[in-house]
């Protein structure tokens, strides 16, 4: 389930990229330390691998809707968790720009939800013990199963958590909770299932390419399965208090400190530079001389009424007339400009004649 | 069948993005910038902001019209890509029923008015995405990213990722092609071919990557991979990140629609 | 018999990105002929062969196969008809071994299982592979991956065989192999190829394509000696009716 | 000079999973001179091949190019000096655009810049693809990735030119301009093939292997012509040499 710019407030968005980046940072810097240069090939060509396989669909048994291949816990266990994470990562950024799958900002909750979890809760800690001590297809199976279990519902709590904290959506918490961790249930068992069968056939068909990559991953053994759930809980725990923090701060998260930036909400004071420029040239035209910035009351009326649902009616009529034909006519505007420069595009440029 | 389409789709944008208009000359880094500073301002605004949207509008659609960019093709992609944020909007008019404004005389609730921020929100920022990547080169995106700091090995995976995607996808859809052709329309046939399928993917694809590594080595690879960088930050970059930021500032900071609506009620009373 | 036909009717078609593959191609192949479809690189051949078997329908035209319209509703029976080979044995072979491969088709005909293993056993007998039977496609040689891939097209006994570049990547023994297989599997068959020689020895009719469009029909034997037209087409003189140049 | 030599003496090599590729393999190859390679599929003409570079060592045996011993310490040095083309230039072409590609090796090799740039250019312009610079190599048809994968060995400025079935897949002509740019580079080259017209025009010299053992070595005039030699071999006389037969 990607996530989706339009459901994220920036705070959200970037708390999220900068535990991705931060993440991309460490992996890389731990892939660099060990690395066998045979793997930059390796993992790149995986990845394509992985692109090429979600793209295959198959039909679930007795369904007959289609699921296909997630990718992150294959990854974690062929490439190891810190270059299946990279790879994860580059799978999902290509994704969102050919794609526009949830878009550029919500592409660090994507990395963070689908890549984080498989690769550094499931693999390591559920994953690689249970499969420590023989490698039969049986253990394989229910390794498998169980790891992307909960690295997939740890991915789908987190797109609750992101969205409720992002407050676009209205779902209730335990309604959200409800959509969405069944859900995933449901894809998780496919995916172990696709896991574990693709793992067994390549140990069945070709055991020794399997052996010679697992060779080639940098520091598998020494992931320290402390340090991970420390790490995990001290970003949770920053997250956790920034996100909250900015909720409780102001219902409207950072939109509230960019209002700041901007100067909207106490615009009067603070006008300065541009902003300020406008200002007196809108006066110097007399373009709309009582304009104020209407915005602002509007602003106001909402939050006092979002605690007395009741004093709604008391929006006048003209506002939304003003802002719907205003809204028709800016949408027109914008449509001739675009026709404008297309007409304009299309002129053939006039060639220079050289003198003879 | 599917898969052929978004295998299409994926060629399409590619190629748009190699052509050569103003938008396409910009160096990388300018639009990567502009597109992350759009994105931000545009889901700043709150909830149930839905005229303050309105004038964003303009960005794609100067970009569309400089970049030389099919309007539908990419139209048609933001509306079937991801639909889990209309999915998950659709349900706030359920929850929120408040009434926020009367239209006309029809009274909308507070739903409705945050789902169709939502949507708008969506279209603005899947619009930007694509738009990023069918006026950049794909490459091109990567070394703006490096150059903005992004670590080289996640770079060096974006790269080669996007040079094998061309090649494995054709692959699969081959082997796909041939699984159609014996399969008579008995779809899927579930899990256990599809574990083939991948299987054997699995295994060529391996195989490939042992024969790159050796054309690598044989072309002196020792682990790091260079490029020849050129500089392309010009005067025209410098003009369209003011111009892009001054004008988000505008839309952001004032209500470029109240105002123009008033005007207008103002001339025809 | 109506059987075996092939007809073409100004057939268009368009990849979904744009790009014009077939502009208008008419040709008619009646019952057991043997046809050569040859031009360059990107010229269409590929794009031809796989309209035949409906994996992609055409933009506008009509084709028809063994007198049915091939339309979304009929291909599936005409895909039993259709056989086509790939150019790359490696894109076909995808099952985990031989026999499982050769009886994938002919399972999903909805056939018994002796049925199936009889078929099996018999195509693979024609290619002279039976003892493949339980390898894995991937311990083949490429001569052996390209029989295996044409058994499983067999299999299905398809009324027409329909093969792209088959010989590329074999050794010249393994060429001859299947310029002889070829040689007798007498139902219609289509075979596109940059292997003029090949061409020549097996087909009695060759098509040239060009930018999407039939630019020559006639026999071979005219075709394959025309030097203008051949060099027109990025091709040149079968190597065979080449003068000799040793130094 | 000794610079171009390349001399196998009794090279043994066995694969990861125990198939023995090659089995005693000695040859000498002296400077300037142009080699074929030939022999069934599975032979073992690739693996002889990736020797030359050191990327697999042999298990026994020593091989020395331009006058200095293959070791895990020099074989460094040695990739500078050979260039090796491979079968799949999808293999070869690796890096997001040509002009990436072309330039990996010269700036592993530690240049500047702008002394990259030269070299990459006139790599390009060598094959005549310079305006394709820019491009991705996906966008490319099979003959042009064919000659960009050559120009990205080339900007290398080897000594030594090693390529495996440079004609695969190409159409007649592309074939045509491939052998016109193998004629002209002069430095020592070996080429496995099957296309063994493309060897007949190109080499003096030929190497027929067999079971990872050298069955034959001598002028390719002589060999091509052999006819039991090339039978044993799955080969056949050049289609060029072949009695013409049209029907
Ligand atoms: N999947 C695709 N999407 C878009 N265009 C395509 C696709 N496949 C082929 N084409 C284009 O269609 C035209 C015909 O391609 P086709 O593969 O049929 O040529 P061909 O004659 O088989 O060439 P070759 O000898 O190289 O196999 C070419 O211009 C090619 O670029
Ligand atoms: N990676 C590998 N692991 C194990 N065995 C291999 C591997 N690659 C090749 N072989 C085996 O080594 C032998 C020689 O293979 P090689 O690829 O060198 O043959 P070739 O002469 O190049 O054949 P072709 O004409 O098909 O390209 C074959 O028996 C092959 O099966
Ligand atoms: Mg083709
Ligand atoms: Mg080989």
């Amino acid at each position: 389930m990607h996530m989706s710019d339009a459901l994220l407030s920036p705070a959200v968005g970037a708390t999220v990229w900068a535990g991705t980046l931060g993440t991309i940072a460490y992996c890389s810097k731990k892939i660099k330390e060990n690395l066998d240069e045979k793997m930059i090939p390796m993992m790149g060509v995986i990845g394509a691998f992985i692109f090429a396989a979600q793209m295959l669909n198959f039909t679930i048994p007795g369904t007959g809707s289609s699921g296909h291949l997630g990718g992150g816990m294959i990854l974690a266990i062929l490439l190891g968790p810190h270059a299946a994470f990279i790879v994860m990562a580059s799978v999902l950024t290509i994704q969102a720009l050919f794609f526009a799958d949830g878009g550029l900002l919500a592409l660090g909750c994507n990395i963070w939800n689908l890549g984080f979890y498989p690769c550094f809760i499931g693999y390591p800690l559920i994953y690689k013990p249970i499969v420590q001590k023989g490698m039969s297809s049986k253990k394989i199976l229910m390794a498998s199963l169980l790891a992307v279990f909960v690295g997939l519902q740890l991915g789908a709590f987190s797109v609750v958590l992101e969205t409720l904290l992002s407050g676009r959506s209205e779902l209730p918490f335990g309604t959200f909770v409800l959509l969405m961790q069944p859900i995933h249930l449901a894809i998780g068992v496919v995916e172990g299932f696709i896991t574990a069968g693709v793992i067994n056939f390549v140990k069945a068909a070709r055991p020794e390419i399997l052996k010679s990559i697992t060779d080639l991953r940098p520091l598998s053994p020494d992931i320290k399965v402390k340090k991970i759930v420390l790490t995990f809980l001290i970003i949770a725990m920053i997250t956790g208090g920034i996100v909250s923090w900015f909720a409780s701060s102001n219902p409207d998260g950072l939109e509230w400190s960019i209002e700041r930036v901007y100067g909207k909400t106490e615009l009067p004071e603070h006008e300065t530079g541009i902003a300020m420029l406008l200002k007196t040239l809108q006066e110097r035209t007399a373009f709309l001389p009582d304009y104020t910035f209407k915005k602002k009351e509007d602003l106001k009326e909402q939050k006092t009424s979002d605690s007395e649902a009741n004093a709604w009616p008391n929006v006048e009529t003209g506002t939304s007339v003003s802002g719907i034909l205003g809204s028709v006519m800016m949408v027109s505007f914008i449509v001739l400009i675009g026709f404008g420069i297309k007409i304009i595009r299309k002129k053939p440029i006039p060639q220079r004649e050289h003198p003879v | 069948m599917n898969f052929d389409k978004e295998y299409f789709n994926l060629g399409v944008l590619d190629t748009l993005s190699y052509k050569n208009t103003l938008v396409h000359r910009l160096d990388p880094r300018t639009k990567v910038i502009t597109t992350f500073a759009f994105i931000v301002t545009v889901v700043s605004f709150p909830k149930y902001e839905i005229a303050g949207l309105i004038p964003f509008l303009l960005f794609p659609v100067v970009i569309f019209a400089l970049g030389d960019i099919p309007v539908w093709f990419i139209l048609k992609k933001v509306l079937v890509v991801s639909v889990f944020a209309v999915f998950i909007g659709i349900l706030n008019p359920l929850f929120d029923t408040h009434i926020k404004y009367h239209f006309l005389t029809f009274p909308v609730s507070g739903g409705w008015v945050s789902f169709f921020s939502i949507l708008l929100k969506f279209f603005l920022t899947m619009c930007s995405a694509l738009l990023l990547i069918s006026t950049t080169s794909f490459p091109g995106i990567c070394h703006a990213l490096r150059k903005l700091g992004v670590p080289e090995i996640f770079i060096s995976q974006l790269l080669f990722l996007y040079r094998y995607i061309f090649v494995l996808m054709e692959e699969t859809l081959r082997m796909v092609r041939a699984k159609d052709l014996r399969s008579f329309g008995k779809k899927g046939q579930g899990i256990s071919i599809f574990i083939n399928l991948v299987g054997t993917l699995f295994v060529k694809t391996i195989e490939r990557a042992e024969r790159i590594y050796h054309a690598m080595l044989s072309r002196g690879f020792t682990g790091t991979i260079h490029f020849v960088l050129k500089e392309g930050f010009g005067k025209k970059d410098f003009v369209f990140m003011s111009v892009t930021g001054i004008t988000l500032f505008i839309f952001r900071a004032y209500d470029i629609v109240g105002l123009i609506g008033r005007l207008a009620e103002r001339m025809f009373n | 018999m109506t059987h075996h036909i092939i007809d073409f009717k100004d057939i268009f078609f368009q990849y979904p990105d744009g790009t014009e593959a077939l502009k208008g191609v008419s040709f008619r192949i009646i019952h057991g002929e043997s046809v050569g479809l040859v031009g360059a690189n990107g010229a269409g051949k590929s794009t031809l062969l796989l309209q035949m078997n409906g994996y992609m329908l055409p933009s506008s035209g009509v084709i028809n196969i063994g007198g049915v319209e091939l339309t979304k509703k009929t291909r599936q029976d005409i895909r039993k008809k259709v056989g086509v080979v790939f150019q790359n044995p490696d894109d076909q072979l995808f099952m985990p071994t031989v026999f499982d491969d050769v009886a994938f088709g002919p399972l999903n005909l909805g056939m018994s299982n002796e049925r199936v293993t009889d078929r099996v056993n018999s195509a693979l007998q024609t290619i002279g592979c039976l003892d493949l039977a339980t390898k894995p496609p991937h311990h083949l040689s490429a001569g052996k991956k390209r029989a295996v891939s044409i058994a499983t097209v067999l299999a299905m006994e398809p009324d027409i065989l329909a093969m792209d570049e088959p010989s590329s990547n074999l050794d010249p023994k393994s060429r001859r192999d299947l310029i002889g297989l070829l040689k007798e599997f007498k139902h219609t068959k289509i075979i596109a190829s940059h292997d003029l020689d090949l061409i020549l020895e097996v087909c009695e009719r060759c098509l040239v394509i060009k930018n999407g469009m039939i630019v020559a029909d006639g026999r071979v034997s005219g075709i394959l000696t025309n030097q203008l037209l051949l060099e027109e087409n990025h091709l040149e003189l079968p190597l065979s009716l080449q003068k000799n140049r040793i130094h």
